[in-house]
């Protein structure tokens, strides 16, 4: 049970943050399928610095860590602006371009892994080695049975993930920029005439997006493999997109939906130890949070509309 | 050739600029990278073949590969008139050749009669996956871009399983090898002094390029296709079944999605590899843009991208140039292509202006 | 220091294929209501858009308060204490009304000192101080898709007001109102002019300038024609100067000669896509040869009325007879077979197909028959023949003829396109949902004498519209349509203007039961 | 196998040893250049070798398995510095695709180094074109039919993987405090279970010689189908490229208080290793190659040592060959008599006790002689019947 819960959590969370990302930006407006390649670039940004910087710092200390966040974050954002460029100053089809990032994101990265590797290290390998990351537990509150089990080995980044998903509920909900944001993703019209620049704020939306994304990729990185290497694309970015439609691009919904996933993935785990079932039905424990999606969707669905405005590309002079 | 048809040709033209200087910069010869490109797609011979190998047999070895992405782009293409984003092309491929594999390709049916037999059961299987997703759309109103991802996911670990439990081979690690009367592909057939592989998967992506060039612009499904795809209101107030005309649509990509998959796994290649997806599903989205949204347009676009993608191995062995070179090509390609509308949209401008 | 608040001098702007304004020049004067009298396309909208800083013209100055000022956006133009309604609404629909209007100047407050947040409550308690000032009752914690249009032009003219808008313009701010709102609108027009406001009025409706305007400035493709005295102008002058040829006002209807029952609608409920009832028990008949309208304020069931006569959405209690023949459960293709044509309410989205071609949305209806088809091949040049023939005869105008893209072309040509393909269908009933809304009067009478000629071809017409005007010149009998509920139906003749719009409101026939 | 690490730290530790890697970078441009420049080059260079290495997907730079068998090449270019490299990496990992990309570029080279199981359907190339040399790592040519087959310019090794698996097993039942180890596979391929017997024999064999009683743990839920359908137990992902289903089952054996988890499963094993690395006083042992610098834990390591495969030794010996003439086609086992098989007992790049090294060499001496045979999974040997 506890372990269903740890690992169901340093899952979703991940998960979570990059679906946050995506409701940004498609509350903007603007479509998100980049967040696969958005998550890897980031990852791949992050751990480049970490190894870079690791040899400055103790063995075990924890700055490399943060500062891999950081650099994810700024990755993450940089390669967005690609999405960005393309989507609100070329105007290109949302979709393709998010498409494209994701082709472009996954050759640029193992491409460069191995360059830097060769070229910068002098030691030929297509991943960059991370430290792994101290797990916490919290001292009193984790012997509570069943909610100390959410306070027990966490990884640092899920506290900073819960921190800043606060953060971005905040402030696409509270804040003018958040009231901005949506209304762009409704009526860009509407915004442009109170006087908003709608390229800025969605510009800014997908910014956000892609920092999260890759806030969310070396996240991944660290807690599933504790190195950068093509195993990152292994669709994550797909299935937050997937959470935050079946979130109804809402932020709560989609926290909802990423706790679903990550608990039926850590439950299926679970349950195949518990059934015994020889290692080649991995497979199928596998389908289980897909399969759910779609089950969901098909009893739920029914009342989701995406944002209005979303993909449509903005025209001023369009009546 | 219509106002701007044009536009793709310049945009590719701009790729391969730029990707000339990405390759000079790593050092190595750009036009020599290119040619050598052409090289390992049998359109300009190498400086020394094989036994049995000619120009002739890397050209229909190149075909060979085409296939697959011809049909793939054309998959997308007529789910986009539709107004529908088919991301599961790759799902769709695997579960069609999955099921032709099983049935067909492991049977001891004679050729006449499996190799028919297989494009049957490629179409029927990609056009049932494809239905599902827009009945999904049509009935639950579930974004086909989610339900074909989510397909995408089911089919790839469901096939792994059945591919792990029961039809593995020790040996390649990967599904057992079909029989050589199933495959779309005759290998090694000796033709004179060479020995080639012979797709005859290029036959039926000729002959689907046509029926869709014939079911867009002359039937009246492909009218309805088209009115749905940009107005599903209208269409549906001008009493078009905007649900059965997208489920339809679905069907006939998803088919298109199964023969690539027939095409490439039982063509071009003669096996399954558990838990991969062919790349070919993701690239055609963008091939299809490429190509302009048009299925004329599509045979360009996948020749292109395919010339990069087939002649890369030749390209790295020779320019050394890297593999990955040949995917970040593309991606510049795809890049720049889709911008295409913006560039369209400032000439529309400066024309106007004078 | 000049006379004038505003000075427009010698502007002229270009669109592809269009100059939309061709060295006009206009000056207005502070607290004036200043009327933009223009046929669709004159170029009204262009001008007040590069004074609300939504283009920049293409020569030209603007001067304001005496300065010369080159307008570089909106937010540019509200320092400038300019506003603007436009004509069609920006507004964000899944936001509240106070949203709405303190979007971009919103009052913010320090969560714990630091974090800068939307503050909610001040901004409703804002919103509603300024709507009692100016007499516009709204309530702020609304949401724009729950509140009907009259409402939602008030939120938009809050929003002038909230930015301190000195000088207001409205872009045909009547055009989807009430009569009574209509008259309600005018006067909190008159009342802000009392405040010292400056205000640009567009409009189709000569009526309306000569209650309020004080001056009246004319365009014609583009070109400024006449700067008028409204007080020493009739409406006929100006319609004719507009128009550039004598207007008729009044439709001339020969007496009606009915045929028989071809379209009834018997205790007919019908629920909108969230579920909520909207035509409630509604019965009436439509004959051969009757224009039957519809009259009724916006947003009380007549389009969802039409909708499912039409078949595009399904009652959920009564019957349908066409001809005789009970049509409540058939498809909307078999409907149109039977003999059913829609102009529809929202042309861009339903009437057409926007991003194909002419020809296409010409055949939009009959493609799958023949000539157009022999079931499942199409003939394309029969679409070009056929498309041809209706650009001729209904003088559709469009760039590329056949082949013009349906989007490129103006809201009128489109519009004719629709009526064109339904007329050539000779269906028996031809609904038609607002026919001529947002079109001004030239291309109003040519419609208007359309629907009139189906008439005396023995068709029956069901006429939805919001303009009393209109309904009062065409219907032979007239339903008022009230909260979903058919109020009154009654020879058109039997009636007064005044008593239609009593029974709109839902206040009809108090003083008669009294 | 694992991979190499890029932590610079860990770099500058082995800088050393690391030597041939350190030259792949600088040797490995220029010789490809050459051989762009100059493809008919071949009668200039008559003397040296025109070789090409092909591998699918992660390239000669995978500091792992490929990487292993190109420093093999590059020390016999340095032996002869007239002959050239070109690296050629196939993209998709299909068979197929694999076995395409040796045809495509099979004229222009004279030997061609194979390092995979994806290369055992080159053998109609390999007939096609007799003066061509091929080396084939880690698997037997198979004809059409899927049938081993042995041809004349073939040269293919496969390892005695139960051997090095038992040093493995020696190791984690020598070192364990916990009395518990365990093994982790991929899927339960021959080479695979040839590891997992091998490490239960290394266990046993300390279990009976040393008097403990260590215990390999085994997840029933995890339990291996062999190719023919038996089940073989032990721990296997199910993938070779799942990291994540890697952590959980090096989670779930960490739980039931393993301490030393040995790893033959690809990718995979970069989830068990996270998972060690996570863990306290937990240790790794790697697996084809050496992992040492995989293991770098903050300022600790945790990888005790690693049960190798010696590729690039032979991929060295089969190119001499080539040079000297003496080169013959044919299907080997190379087993610890030929050096072959082993385990990392280099200092600096284990974390064995003296005692535990001897007593390790002592076995690789009978295993060398034939003493002690390890069980395989198709030697007729089971690790219950085991015994020396
Ligand atoms: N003003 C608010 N006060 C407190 N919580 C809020 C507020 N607005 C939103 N939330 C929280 O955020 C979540 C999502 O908000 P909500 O359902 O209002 O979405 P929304 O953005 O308004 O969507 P839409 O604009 O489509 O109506 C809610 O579950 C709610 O908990
Ligand atoms: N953004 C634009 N791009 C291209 N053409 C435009 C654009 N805006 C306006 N036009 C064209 O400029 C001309 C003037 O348009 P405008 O909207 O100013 O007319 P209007 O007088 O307001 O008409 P209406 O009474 O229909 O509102 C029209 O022919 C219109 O098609
Ligand atoms: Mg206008
Ligand atoms: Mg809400």
């Amino acid at each position: 049970m506890n372990t269903i819960i740890i690992d169901g959590l340093s899952f979703a969370l991940p998960l979570f943050i990059m679906a946050i990302g995506g409701i940004y930006c498609e509350r903007s407006g603007v479509t998100n399928l980049a967040i696969e390649g958005l998550q890897g670039f980031g990852a791949f940004c992050g751990a480049l610095f970490a190894v870079c910087i690791a040899p400055r710092f103790a063995g075990d200390s924890p700055v490399p860590f943060y500062l891999a966040m950081v650099f994810a974050f700024l990755g993450g954002m940089l390669f967005s602006l690609l999405h960005a460029m393309l989507c609100i100053r070329f105007k290109a089809n949302q979709v393709i371009s998010g498409v494209v990032i994701n082709i472009l994101a996954m050759s640029l990265t193992e491409f460069m892994t191995k360059q830097i590797n060769a070229s910068i290290f002098q030691a030929a390998s297509n991943k960059f080695v991370l430290g792994v990351s101290a797990r916490v537990t919290v001292p009193g509150i984790s012997s509570v049975p069943v909610l100390g089990a959410v306070f027990t080995n966490l990884y640092p980044f899920e506290p900073v993930i819960a921190l800043i998903a606060f953060i971005a509920w905040y402030v696409l909900y509270k804040t003018p920029f958040g009231l901005h944001l949506r209304a762009c993703g409704d009526n860009p019209h509407a915004v442009d005439a109170a006087g908003i620049e709608v390229g800025k704020v969605r510009l800014a939306a997908v910014m956000v997006s892609g920092a999260l994304s890759g806030l969310g990729g070396i996240c991944f990185a660290y807690s599933i493999s504790a190195n950068f290497s093509s195993n990152i694309y292994s669709g994550y970015g797909y299935l937050a997109i997937a959470a935050l439609i079946f979130g109804n691009w809402k932020i709560l919904p989609t926290l909802g939906a990423c706790l679903l996933f990550g608990f039926a993935r850590s439950g299926g785990y679970e349950l195949v130890k518990l059934l015994e079932m020889p290692s080649s039905y991995q497979d199928l424990v596998m389908v289980l949070p897909y399969v759910l999606t779609l089950l969901m969707l098909v009893f739920f669905g029914r009342k989701n509309h995406s944002p209005r405005a979303l993909g449509v590309i903005y025209d001023k002079g369009a009546r | 050739m219509k106002k701007h048809d044009w536009i793709p040709f310049f945009t590719v033209f701009l790729s391969l600029i730029l990707g000339i200087v990405v390759i000079a910069m790593l050092g190595k010869n750009p036009f020599l990278a290119y040619y050598n490109l052409l090289q390992g797609s049998g359109l300009a011979p190498k400086a020394s073949y094989a036994g049995h190998k000619g120009m002739i047999t890397d050209f229909t070895s190149f075909l060979n590969a085409l296939t697959p992405m011809l049909l793939a782009s054309l998959s997308v293409l007529i789910a986009l008139k539709a107004g529908l984003f088919n991301i599961g092309v790759s799902g769709q491929m695997l579960a069609a050749a999955f099921v032709a594999t099983v049935l067909v390709g492991y049977s001891e049916l004679p050729a006449v009669l499996a190799k028919p037999l297989v494009i049957l059961i490629g179409l029927t299987v990609g056009a049932l996956v494809g239905g599902l997703v827009g009945f999904l759309r049509h009935r639950f109103n579930i974004n086909e871009v989610v339900s074909t991802i989510m397909c995408n996911y089911i089919v790839q670990y469901v096939v792994s399983f059945f591919i792990n439990v029961f039809f593995v081979d020790p040996v390649s690690r990967q599904s057992k090898n079909i029989g050589a009367a199933a495959r779309l592909t005759l290998v090694d057939v000796t033709v004179g002094d060479y020995k080639m592989d012979i797709p005859l998967g290029i036959v039926v992506a000729a002959i689907a390029v046509a029926a869709t060039v014939f079911l867009l612009g002359k039937t009246t499904l492909g009218f309805e296709i088209k009115a749905v795809g940009s107005g599903s209101r209208a269409a549906e107030y001008a009493g078009i079944r905007v649900g059965r005309t997208r489920v339809l649509a679905m069907m006939l990509s998803g088919g298109a999605a199964g023969l690539a998959g027939v095409t490439y796994y039982l063509g071009y290649f003669s096996s399954m590899q558990p838990r991969v997806l062919a790349s070919t599903g993701y690239d055609a989205i963008a091939v299809a843009l490429l190509g302009n949204s048009s299925p004329i347009g599509i045979i360009f676009s996948s020749f292109l991208i395919t010339v990069i993608s087939k002649g890369s191995t030749y390209m790295s062995s020779t320019a050394g140039v890297q593999a990955e070179m040949a995917s970040a090509l593309t991606g510049i390609i795809l890049l720049i292509s889709a911008c295409g509308a913006y560039v369209r949209e400032r000439l529309d401008r400066r024309k106007e202006k004078r | 220091m000049s006379d004038y608040i505003i000075e427009m001098n010698h502007i002229t702007k270009r669109f592809p294929g269009i100059v939309a304004n061709d060295d006009v020049s206009i000056q207005v004067k502070k607290g004036e209501i200043y009327a933009l009298l223009g046929e669709n396309g004159a170029g009204k909208s262009t001008l007040m858009s590069m004074l609300f800083g939504m283009y920049e013209p293409d020569e030209g100055e603007i001067i304001i308060r005496g300065e010369k000022v080159k307008i570089e956006s909106p937010n540019h133009a509200t320092r400038l204490n300019i506003g603007m309604v436009h004509q069609h609404f920006k507004l964000v629909s899944n936001y509240t009304i106070a949203e709405n209007i303190v979007m971009g100047m919103e009052p913010v407050k320090k969560t714990f000192g630091i974090f800068k947040t939307l503050d909610q409550k001040r901004a409703n308690e804002e919103i509603r101080a300024l709507s009692e000032k100016f007499g516009l009752e709204v309530d702020p914690t609304k949401v724009i898709e729950n509140i009907n249009v009259s409402m939602q032009q008030r939120v938009e003219i809050l929003k002038m007001l909230y930015r301190e808008a000195e000088i207001l313009i409205f872009d045909e701010p009547t055009a989807v109102l009430t009569p009574q709102e209509i008259e309600f609108l005018l006067e909190i027009i008159e009342s802000l002019r009392r405040d010292g406001k400056t205000i640009i009025l567009i409009t189709h409706k000569l009526e309306e300038i000569k209650k309020i305007a004080d001056r009246c400035a004319i365009l014609c493709r583009g070109k400024l024609i006449d700067v008028l005295d409204v007080k020493k102008t009739d409406t006929k002058t100006m319609a004719n100067l507009m128009v550039g040829r004598e207007v008729n006002f009044s439709v001339d209807k020969p007496a009606p000669e009915f045929g028989r029952e071809i379209l009834k609608v018997e205790h007919l409920t019908v629920q909108n896509e969230d579920k909520f009832e909207v035509v409630k028990d509604v019965s009436f008949s439509v004959r051969g040869g009757e224009i039957f309208a519809v009259a009724g304020v916006s947003g009380n069931g007549q389009v969802e009325l039409a909708d499912a006569v039409a078949g595009l959405l399904k009652p959920s209690h009564g019957r349908i007879l066409l001809n005789g023949k009970d049509i409540t459960q058939a498809s909307i293709r078999s409907r149109n077979l039977e003999g059913i044509s829609y102009i529809p309410e929202d042309r861009q989205n339903v009437g057409l197909v926007m991003d194909l071609s002419l020809s296409d949305n010409l055949a939009l209806k009959n493609y799958f028959q023949p000539p157009f088809s022999n079931g499942s091949m199409i003939a394309g040049d029969e679409f070009v023949r056929y498309s041809d023939e209706l650009i001729k005869k209904y003088d559709i105008r469009s760039g590329q003829g056949s082949g013009t893209i349906v989007r490129s072309m103006s809201g009128g040509n489109q519009q004719k396109a629709i009526i064109a393909r339904e007329i050539e269908l000779d269906s028996s009933l031809l609904i038609f949902v607002q026919p001529t809304r947002g079109l001004d009067i030239g291309a109003i009478e040519k419609i208007h004498r359309q629907i009139v000629e189906q008439r005396s071809r023995g068709k029956a017409v069901l006429l939805i519209s919001l303009e009393l005007d209109e309904v009062m010149n065409l219907a032979d009998t007239i339903g008022v349509i009230y909260n979903g509920k058919i109020e009154k139906i009654a020879d058109a003749k039997t009636l007064t203007p005044g008593e239609v719009g009593e029974f709109m409101m839902g206040v009809g026939g108090r003083h008669e039961k009294a | 196998g694992g991979s190499e690490s890029a932590a610079p730290e860990a770099v500058q530790e082995s800088a050393e040893e690391e030597a041939p890697a350190e030259d792949a970078a600088e040797t490995e441009a220029e010789p490809a250049e050459d051989a762009a420049e100059t493809p008919a080059a071949e009668d200039e260079t008559a003397a040296g070798l025109k070789i090409a290495i092909v591998s699918s997907p992660s390239g000669v730079d995978d500091g792992s398995f490929n990487q292993d068998n190109y420093n093999g090449i590059l020390s016999f270019i340095e032996n002869h510095p007239e002959s050239t490299v070109t690296p050629v990496q196939e993209p998709t990992g299909d068979v197929a695709a694999a076995v395409q990309a040796v045809a495509d570029i099979v004229a222009d080279y004279d030997v061609i180094v194979c390092c995979g199981f994806q290369f055992a359907g080159i053998t109609s190339i390999a007939q096609e074109n007799p003066d061509v040399k091929f080396v084939l790592v880690d698997t037997f040519p198979s004809d059409a039919d899927g049938n081993e087959a042995e041809v004349d310019n073939i040269y293919a090794m496969q390892f005695a993987e139960q051997e090095s698996g038992f040093f493995a097993g020696m190791a984690a039942a020598l070192e364990t405090k916990s009395n518990k180890v365990s093994v982790v596979n991929g899927i339960a391929y021959p080479s695979n279970v040839n590891y997992q017997y091998g490490f239960e024999c290394g266990v046993k064999y300390i279990n009976e010689t040393e008097g403990k009683s260590v215990e390999v743990v085994e997840l029933p839920s995890y339990a291996g189908t062999d190719v023919t359908g038996a089940n073989v137990g032990g721990n296997y992902v199910g993938s070779f490229a799942d990291e994540a289903t890697g952590k959980v089952v090096g989670n779930a054996l960490i739980a039931e208080g393993v301490d030393i988890i040995f790893v033959a499963a690809g990718a995979s094993g970069n989830g068990v290793l996270t998972a060690v690395k996570e863990a306290d006083g937990v240790y790794f042992i790697g697996c084809d190659v050496d992992q040492y610098d995989d293991g770098a834990n903050g300022d600790a390591n945790v990888v005790l040592t690693s049960a190798v495969k010696v590729m690039h030794l032979n991929v060295e010996r089969a190119l001499e060959a080539v040079t000297d003439g003496s080169f013959k086609g044919g299907n080997v086992v190379l087993q610890a008599d030929t050096d072959s098989t082993g385990y990392i007992n280099a200092d600096g790049r284990n974390q064995l006790s003296a005692d535990s090294i001897k007593k390790m060499d002592e076995a690789y001496e009978a295993i060398k002689g034939g003493t002690i045979v390890p069980a395989a999974n198709f030697n007729g040997i089971t690790p219950d019947d085991f015994s020396w």
